[in-house]
């Protein structure tokens, strides 16, 4: 492991919020798109860099660990920051996807545009930090600065009904947020007489010493399965996602649905799972179900939609639920596969945001059933889309598959009714993938689009653009072909740090 | 080059070529045509020499994922059975390149068209390949998707873009099972290895029939045989590598490499699946005006005789006693199943190239009832044509059908009568429809334009022809392979006595006897107006899968997401969330309206709150 | 002899004790010595020395955090207690003090008002509630009390050119006599039973809090005394604003000018919660049983009520007014959990620094923008502010998102302090009505964030808000308002020696 | 003897305070006040506290009634209108009336009221309790005083500022 | 004298009620804050007695504060109010309702 001069994930963090506050302190705008291509690369590099020097058997250690006081010490809180094999993957995908996001945002020529990409600066500085966050504190603390920006996002720079969407989302992710934190201070409150800490690596330390009692375990991760799974869109609290996303300007649900929306699985895996085995065993059923809901109940939502992007943001809260279910099997494979199904999800969904918007710029329209025949206007925009749908319906080669397959395999250990009825969420995201991708692209153009395109005749993706898609499907791609550059940080972690769960019942061979 | 390098050599040579097209030569069409003809040249040549160097089952195995205990790898199962499965693959790919060389040549997406065509090879042979079950399924999904990009290839037609859509997700049906199957195997026997699992397993018949989903999937058979006629809607060389000798081919490729974790009742189930797939097909291929549809529904009934014929290796005394009687029973239909495969990959491909270059040749004219006298136009194609028909229709001893048919019928009458009954009969169906499609086609005067204009392509479409038409006469003497295959042939099954030849002669002759006399050379369905009660009955019957999945589809499926998302719409975001929000607007509405602005009220809430208060201390709570 | 008493008060060192009190008076009688004379032309220095004289106040009293006259913690006969919460207290209604001024140069100059008496009346107040925050006696709490409460009768209906001002005026008067009747009842009963020697722990003092506290624990179940103390309580929910003691706060601070607006919802506010702890914790603290459920059921009903009050109001000052009711309720929750958790007072008073900042952030904003009718400042008024005033607009949006409790911003850091205080505390059913408040709260705070950035199309904002959006914004003005976004914005992620002070209780 | 003026001087007070509230007229209502100040002041001699009941009929009915008087004159009210009944009004009262009987039965029944000190008799002459009391202002509670001193001040500072005319500021409407 | 302490104090007690059912039942703003004087009043009559009974001067003390408090209340109170009837041209408390919602 080579060393760079400063901390590096300090400076993922720091980076783009420097940038931010250069850009608020009023920067002129020529300055403040090269500065803010710094802000969007650096975090992408430095999550590259740590990837590429991510040492092979880190175990239960974090890597990169530093530590800064912030005055909140007698609190227990100290801003930590590390990376562990769980916490690699989601810092690696946040830095893509905040790159990719960011490049796309620049390339939008938006409407005020220094302000957006200030917006998506903090954002983009606060993935960073939820990802590099060892203290639970911090953790909490800077998903709430990425989340902000995303309300604003919405309500300035928004589509149809933003208004709504925006205030709808920022109630319910608060919510959602707020029964997480209730969650996270009961943790800090019942870990250990006077020594009660945020810091996740002592809480580990603390509470495998002297667990919380299982009554107590079961409340709390109740709290915190609802609170974070209100974050991450669990039936039946899902029906901000698809109407947010609907309306979110597209980096913004890039970064959001890619990334920010990971935060709440990230956190069941980081702390609900190994601080509250028991509360996580006591639930596993009732998640189980509920995730039923996201992939079956969603998943014909999703069919129904005419809207591309709701039908995206339905896809993404159907895709949640493997996630969940992935959860439920509490197992390293299930878990690691819930890992390496975020990571795919992130990347999918924010290609399939980006390129919606493309495909929303050319037609004029997102309504599914007045498109048609873009392929031939636009043969490199519709690779990347049916890609990126294939991609998002598990197509091996393409990272998804991993995390699909991980979780059935996992699932099937769990209980074989859930694993047929998620495995069936397969075939309907096949249909409504398709679905959208052929009503898109193939057939005739219609009349509407004709109409348009007469006068405004739909090009081809720009360079602009198609880098940033590039990026991502680049990364699908690596992942997809190459599983291992993941999942061998994920195992060394997830078996040394994640003893309490369960191993799978057989050793398995070829 | 050691055989595992020449392997991967093999697998990844086209993967480089669609990589470099995908990448590099996007707009280049001609250029991506040589390369990816070049890639499938180089792996066939590659191929050959493995196949033909009888290196066997080498150890190959990469892990590619672990996590937990589980762990997923790649590796190389490379016995008999792959090696002429690898063979057809590489040949009838490497005929296809050559095929399309010429018959893509005016087509705008070239670059597009052939970079499917090497993802599909890479896919393909990824299957053959496989040595775990996991990575048979990775390859599988691939070429479903290779599939999809390729039927696609018109993708301004909506029929086209439909037919894609329908193969990918009926496949996914398919695969429902396929991949549960797997899961519950790896669950059940710790691995999914093949060569493991050969030796060693927990019986249990779910596995082998949620694995046979997959089979039914891909080799579309009922009930999802529903996608492969549609798939027509693809450029004859894909109908002619994929969706005729090839990918279809897979599914039977699949079950022969899962034979040892058969049991009897999952071969019955198999065996009457493929028996029905095989009439069915020929029942519906009888009413086709389509050149390429009768094909399709032919490929489909020849599908199911592999199908059958793989079934058929039940033998009911299977695991009923240990012993080396019943495996190489069971192995009786293996054997059966590849040779009727490697036969038909053959002829079914010399077919559907035939096809295509009398599409080719009639300027893109499919229906057969507008072609005719193509016989002198296209001497080539016709003395092709005619090879393939008489091997699917089995002429002894003339072509390859003939042998690998025999060898079905001959197991299916040692196993099963009605089964052989079944069989047979479709076998009168086939020699009837094909026979009546080569008079259509070739006989009497063109009768259209198209077909008066029609021409012989360039050497690039004759030379595949011819030298499939060699292979489908040679093909089913096994002897030619010399020794490389001897692992599977040794199985076949050979008939004794001439019974199944007189069987075999006689339903060929009746086929095609009938044929002759209900067809002639016309602009019209002869059978639709001497039998047109039949001919009704025929076309519902091939339309009524359609009827029911068209029903499902838009009846119940999108009833049903749309009652969720109405559910979704009006109850839960509408009434729960909107109608919460609203009530708590209400309450703050009701909050808001207590400040009324009159010092009294306001005094009221002070007593209030000090009666309550004095109360509270006086102990009233 | 006479001369005597006072010679040696004079002696002794007890005035120094509370020389911030005492320079605050004497700067606030200088301000109307000096507008006698300074000719008319310098009038607007007054305002410049009276911020000056506090932030040299403030200066000493920092540097003296920790000061020595601390030691005898009770001085003036035990009438006054010190301590570092109390030195905390002083820099905190200094800090509104110099705030309100600054309010009060900006809003004053749209209205034809005399000046002077504004600065002066703020000083006065607010070396009042130094002492009332400070208090270990109820003649010294009640005198204190009173001074504030006459002093802010006359600052909401300072505006006497508005007969909105003047009728919050007489709003507050009636209501702010009421609660003093009650208070003072509460007083005499508890004066009168503590007093009574023939009772264990009778005492002659009977109205010193460590007194009445001796007494309330020789006597636990003492109805007079109970009655005493519920009276005592809802004459400091007035105070704070608690249900239903809470009524009167919309239309008071709707018709109060934008700067007494801001002193109440903050100084009097914490003023408040200063004599409630104090009484809660110290003086009624064997009466537990007693005060707590009640505490908790206002403090619930106040964080319900508040936001859900809140949530269709369009007045911006009636808005923050009902905003600052569900605050008061969250800070209840600090009180209450105070009895089992050290933690829940330095809590509190993060939280309240936190709301400091972040208020008069919002108020800040408010006072530039307000025309000259004070009273009619509504949503609609902040179309497009984000277009036309960015920078007023991201000061508005950092003290919205603190008083909403979002991360990085202060208040979430207050927020998270209290909801860890009443968990240590277990107060479970407390916690579930505070979250359920945060949630509501999103709303208004983001639909006012919303009106301010959310374009609205062309249309153009309504006329009313004409005269404060054009003005320029001066240039303390201006410091001052950085400087509380910013210390909104730092104190949420690194509070420092602050956090530290705040986590050593 | 002194029993029997406690009952008178308590008659006499609540009745003039039941004239307050209830006199219609306001002028009227003031003198009800001023009456029952003067009652109040009579309860203060029974109990000993001269000073107190000598300053309350000075500033109190004396002064600060005068000045409701005074104000009532001022603006000339006619009379009080006549306003209809407030079903409110009754039931709260009701209720708030209810409340506190209640209140006082449970305080009785508690018997809570018979630990109720008896008199202490000071038995001092009023000159040393005067000066007892002067002592107490001005150690004890100086500094409430001088806060007084300024609650005083910024009274009058606020009366000035609500009430006097300042040039050139009074005109506009 | 016979006269108990509670006889002080229920009648503090009835003047203190009176005081507030004043405030509450009388629309004349005037009216009200003579009621609200004569709560202020009632507090210090128990003081007095409290004074009494308990033999300390505290009490006594407090009542002069309280006295003075009272005046500074009336004082601005009554300024108020005549401000607001010269704006408004009355002081009827349920005319004097800009401020609602």
């Amino acid at each position: 492991m080579s060393t760079l001069p400063l901390d590096p994930l300090l400076l993922a963090i720091a980076t783009p919020l420097a940038v931010a506050v250069a850009i608020l302190l009023g920067l002129p705008k020529r300055h403040s798109i090269k500065l803010a291509y710094v802000g969007f690369a650096v975090p992408a590099l430095v999550g590259l860099w740590c990837w590429a020097n991510f040492p092979a058997d880190l175990g239960a250690k974090y890597a990169f660990f530093s530590r800064y006081s912030t005055g909140l010490d007698g609190l227990g809180i100290t801003l930590a920051l590390g990376l562990n094999g769980v916490a690699l993957p989601m810092f690696v995908l946040a830095g893509l996807v905040g790159f990719a996001a960011g490049v796309y945002a620049i390339q939008s020529n938006a409407e005020r545009l220094k302000i957006y990409l200030m917006l998506l600066l903090v954002m983009q500085a606060g993935l960073m930090g939820v990802f590099a966050s060892v203290d639970v504190f911090f953790f909490y603390f800077f998903h709430e600065l990425a989340l902000i920006p995303t309300f604003i996002m919405v309500g300035v720079w928004g589509g149809r009904d933003r208004g709504y969407a925006a205030m709808k989302m920022t109630i319910y992710l608060t919510a959602g947020a707020m029964l997480s934190l209730l969650g996270l201070i009961a943790i800090y409150v019942k870990s250990g007489g006077g020594g009660q800490t945020f810091d996740l690596i002592m809480l580990r330390e603390a509470l495998a010493a002297d667990p919380i009692g299982v009554a107590t375990q079961k409340h709390i991760f109740g709290l915190l399965l609802f609170g974070f799974g209100i974050l991450v869109s669990l039936w039946p609290f899902h029906t901000w996602a698809p109407l947010g996303y609907g309306a979110a300007p597209s980096s913004a649900a890039m970064l959001h649905a890619g990334v920010l929306k990971k935060f709440g699985l990230y956190g069941l895996i980081q702390i609900a799972l190994p601080l509250l085995p028991e509360g996580a065993k006591d639930w596993a059923r009732v998640l189980a179900w509920l995730s039923l809901g996201n992939v079956l109940v969603v998943g014909f939502i999703a069919i129904a939609q005419r809207d591309l992007k709701q039908m995206l943001g339905y896809s993404s809260v159907m895709h949640m639920g493997y996630a969940f279910l992935g959860l439920a099997c509490f197992s390293v494979l299930g878990v690691g596969g819930v890992v390496l199904l975020m990571v795919a999800h992130g990347l999918s969904v924010a290609l399939l945001f980006l390129l919606a918007t493309s495909i929303q710029q050319r037609t004029h329209t997102l309504d599914l059933t007045e498109m048609g025949g873009l392929a031939q206007k636009a043969p490199v925009l519709a690779a990347f889309f049916v890609a990126a749908t294939f991609a998002s319906i598990g197509l091996p080669g393409l990272a998804n598959f991993w995390g699909e397959l991980t979780i059935f395999v996992a699932l099937w250990h769990f209980s074989p009714g859930f694993a047929a009825a998620a495995v069936a969420g397969v075939v309907i995201s096949a249909v409504y993938g398709l679905r959208s991708v052929a009503a898109v692209f193939f057939g005739p153009p219609t009349e509407a689009l004709q109409k348009v395109a007469a006068t405004h005749p739909p090009g081809d993706l720009t360079w602009r653009e198609k880098i940033p898609a590039l990026v991502l499907l680049a990364a699908l791609l690596f992942v997809g072909f190459w599983p291992q550059s993941l999942s061998r940080p994920l195992q060394s972690t997830l078996t040394a740090s994640f003893r309490m769960l369960d191993a799978p019942r057989l050793a398995a061979g070829r | 080059m050691t055989p595992v390098q020449q392997a991967l050599l093999v697998l990844l040579l086209p993967l480089a070529s669609a990589a470099i097209i995908a990448l590099f030569l996007r707009r280049a069409g001609a250029l991506a045509a040589v390369v990816s003809v070049a890639a499938c040249a180089g792996l066939a040549a590659v191929a050959l020499m493995l196949v033909f160097g009888g290196a066997r089952n080498f150890p190959a195995s990469w892990e590619w994922l672990r996590l937990g205990d589980f762990s997923l790898s790649i590796g190389i199962k490379f016995d008999d059975l792959a090696a002429l499965m690898l063979a057809i693959v590489a040949v009838v790919g490497l005929c296809v390149h050559v095929f399309s060389l010429g018959y893509m040549h005016d087509d705008g997406a070239k670059a597009r068209f052939f970079g499917g065509l090497s993802i599909f090879m890479f896919s393909m042979l990824g299957i053959v390949f496989a040595d775990n079950l996991f990575m048979i399924f990775i390859f599988w999904e691939l070429v479903g998707f290779s599939s999809y990009l390729l039927i696609n290839h018109y993708h301004e037609r909506q029929s086209a873009a439909d037919a894609a859509k329908k193969a990918f997700i009926v496949n996914r049906v398919g695969d429902f099972g396929f991949l549960l199957g797997i899961v519950m195997c790896y669950w059940l026997n710790g691995t999914v290895n093949l060569t493991t699992l050969a030796e060693h397993h927990v019986f249990s018949s779910a596995v082998p029939l949620l694995l046979f989903c997959g089979a039914v999937g891909k080799s579309a058979q009922l009930p999802l045989q529903v996608w492969l006629p549609d798939a027509m809607e693809g450029p004859t060389p894909v109908s002619a590598l994929i969706h005729a000798a090839t990918m279809v081919a897979a599914g039977i490729y699949m079950l022969c490499r899962i034979e040892p974790l058969m049991t009897p009742s999952a071969l019955t189930v198999i065996m009457w699946t493929g028996t029905a797939t095989a009439l069915y097909a020929a029942l519906c291929a009888i009413t086709q005006r389509d050149i390429k549809k009768v094909l399709a529904y032919s490929t489909l009934s020849q599908l199911g005789y592999m199908v059958a014929a793989f079934g058929l290796g039940s033998l009911t005394v299977r695991h009923e006693v240990g012993g080396a009687a019943p495996e190489m029973a069971v192995a009786a239909g293996v054997g059966a199943a590849m040779f009727h495969l490697t036969t038909h990959a053959f002829f079914k491909a010399l077919m559907f190239l035939g096809s295509g270059s009398v599409i080719y040749g009639c300027h893109h004219e499919q229906d057969i009832f507008k072609m005719g006298g193509l016989k002198s136009k296209m001497p080539l194609t016709f003395a092709t044509f005619t090879i393939g028909v008489l091997a699917i229709i089995g002429m002894p001893y003339v072509a390859a059908g003939f042998f690998s048919k025999d060898a079905i019928l001959h197991l299916a009458m040692e196993k099963n009568t009605a089964v052989f009954a079944l069989l047979a009969f479709t076998a009168v169906l086939t020699s009837f429809y094909m026979v009546r499609l080569w008079i259509l086609v070739f006989l009497g005067a063109p009768r259209s334009d198209e077909a008066s204009h029609a021409h012989e392509g360039g050497l690039s479409m004759t030379l595949p022809l011819v030298l499939l038409a060699v292979l489908s006469v040679v093909g089913g003497y096994t002897a030619i392979y010399g020794h490389v295959f001897d692992g599977v042939w040794s199985l076949i099954p050979h008939a004794e006595g001439v019974s199944v030849l007189i069987v075999s002669l006689a339903v060929m002759t009746a086929g095609a006897g009938t044929a002759f006399v209900v067809y002639r050379p016309a602009g019209f369905d002869a059978l639709e107006q001497k039998a047109p009660g039949l001919f009704g009955a025929l076309v519902a019957l091939k339309e009524s899968f359609d009827l029911v999945y068209n029903y499902y589809v838009k009846k119940i499926q999108q009833r049903f997401a749309m009652l969720l998302n109405f559910l979704e719409q009006i109850g839960l975001a509408g009434l729960v969330i909107r109608g919460g929000s609203g009530l708590v607007g209400l309450l703050g509405l009701g909050a808001r309206a207590l400040h009324v602005g009159n010092l009294h009220a306001y005094v009221y809430w002070f007593l209030l709150g000090a009666a309550l208060l004095w109360a509270y201390a006086a102990g009233v709570f | 002899m006479p001369i005597d008493f006072l010679q040696q008060a004079a002696e002794s060192n007890e005035w120094l004790a509370i020389t911030p009190e005492l320079m605050l008076g004497l700067t606030a009688l200088l301000l109307l010595v000096l507008e006698l004379v300074l000719p008319k032309s310098r009038h607007g220095l007054i305002p410049a020395v009276a911020i000056v004289v506090q932030l040299v106040i403030a200066a000493g009293l920092a540097l003296n955090f920790n000061t020595a006259f601390l030691r005898p913690d009770t001085v003036f006969n035990g009438l006054l207690r010190l301590s570092t919460d109390g030195q905390f207290l002083r820099l905190f209604f200094l800090a509104c003090s110099i705030l309100v001024c600054l309010l009060g140069t900006v809003s004053l100059a749209k209205q034809r008002m005399p000046r002077v008496e504004f600065y002066h009346l703020v000083l006065v107040i607010t070396a009042a509630m130094m002492l009332l925050a400070q208090a270990n006696h109820f003649v010294l709490l009640f005198v204190a009390l009173e001074t504030v409460t006459v002093g802010f009768y006359i600052l909401v209906s300072y505006f006497r050119e508005s007969p909105l001002s003047l009728e919050a005026g007489l709003k507050y008067l009636v209501m702010g006599a009421l609660s003093s009747a009650l208070l003072l009842f509460g007083i005499v009963l508890l004066y009168g039973v503590a007093g009574n020697r023939a009772l264990p722990a009778g005492s002659a003092d009977s109205m010193n809090f460590d007194q009445l506290r001796a007494f309330l624990a020789a006597n636990p179940h003492n109805f007079l005394a109970s009655v005493g103390i519920v009276l005592v309580l809802a004459g400091v929910a007035f105070k704070i604003g608690a249900v239903p003691f809470q009524i009167w706060i919309p239309d008071v601070y709707q018709g109060a000018p934008t700067p007494v607006t801001a002193f109440l919802a903050v100084a009097s506010k914490a003023a408040g919660f200063a004599v409630l702890l104090v009484l809660a914790q110290r003086a009624f603290a064997p009466y537990q049983a007693l005060v707590a459920p009640a505490l908790a059921v206002m403090a619930g009903a106040t964080i319900l009520f508040g936001n859900l009050a809140a949530l269709t109001q369009h007045n911006v000052k009636r808005l923050i007014g009902l905003s600052g009711v569900s605050h008061a309720g969250y800070l209840m929750i600090g009180v209450i959990a105070a009895y089992r958790e050290p933690l829940a007072v330095g809590a509190l008073w993060f939280y309240l620094t936190a709301y400091l900042l972040a208020s008069f952030a919002v108020f800040g904003v408010m006072t530039h923008l307000a025309g000259r009718n004070d009273a009619d400042q509504e949503l609609d008024h902040y179309a497009n502010l984000a277009r036309e005033q960015p920078f007023l607009a991201a000061v508005l949006a950092i003290g919205l998102g603190s008083l909403a409790g979002i991360p990085p911003l202060a208040g979430f850091m207050g927020k998270v302090l209290i909801f860890v205080a009443a968990f240590k505390a277990g107060h479970y059913p407390l916690l579930a009505v505070a979250i359920t408040g945060v949630v509501i709260s999103i709303y208004y705070y983001f639909g006012w964030i919303k009106a301010a950035f959310f374009p609205v199309g062309s249309q153009p904002a309504p006329a009313a808000a004409g005269t404060g959006a054009a003005a320029p914004i001066g240039p303390w003005f201006r410091v001052a308002l950085v400087a509380l976004a910013a210390g909104s914005v730092l104190l949420g992620f690194y509070p420092g020696a602050f956090g530290q002070w705040v986590l050593a209780h | 003897m002194s029993d029997a003026l406690f009952y008178l001087f308590a008659f006499f007070t609540v009745a003039s305070a039941i004239g307050v509230v209830a006199n219609k007229n306001a002028v009227n209502a003031a003198m009800c006040l001023m009456l029952c100040l003067v009652g109040v002041a009579s309860l203060f001699v029974l109990l000993d506290a001269y000073l107190l009941a000598a300053l309350l009929v000075l500033v109190y009915a004396g002064a600060v009634v005068a000045l409701f008087l005074f104000i009532v004159m001022l603006l000339d009210m006619q009379g009080g209108v006549k306003r209809p009944f407030r079903l409110m009004t009754a039931v709260a009262s009701v209720a708030a009336l209810a409340l506190m009987l209640v209140g006082v039965t449970m305080l009785k029944n508690r018997g809570e009221l018979g630990s109720l000190p008896a008199p202490v008799d000071v038995g001092a002459p009023v000159g040393a309790v005067l000066k007892g009391y002067a002592e107490l202002l001005f150690t004890t509670y100086l500094l409430p005083v001088q806060i007084i001193g300024f609650l005083l001040l910024i009274a009058m500072l606020g009366v000035i500022v609500l009430s006097k005319k300042f040039e050139g500021l009074e005109d506009i409407k | 004298m016979s006269t108990t302490l509670n006889d002080y104090l229920v009648l503090s007690g009835l003047l203190f009620a009176i005081g507030f059912f004043g405030v509450l039942l009388r629309k004349n703003t005037l009216v009200i804050f003579m009621c609200l004087e004569l709560m202020l009043v009632a507090s210090t009559l128990a003081l007095v007695a409290f004074s009494r009974f308990n033999g300390t001067l505290d009490g006594d003390v407090f009542v002069f504060f309280i006295l003075t408090v009272a005046a500074a209340e009336v004082a601005v109170g009554l300024a108020i109010i005549v401000a607001l009837f010269r704006r408004r041209q009355t002081i009827q408390v349920e005319e004097l309702n800009a401020l609602k919602n």
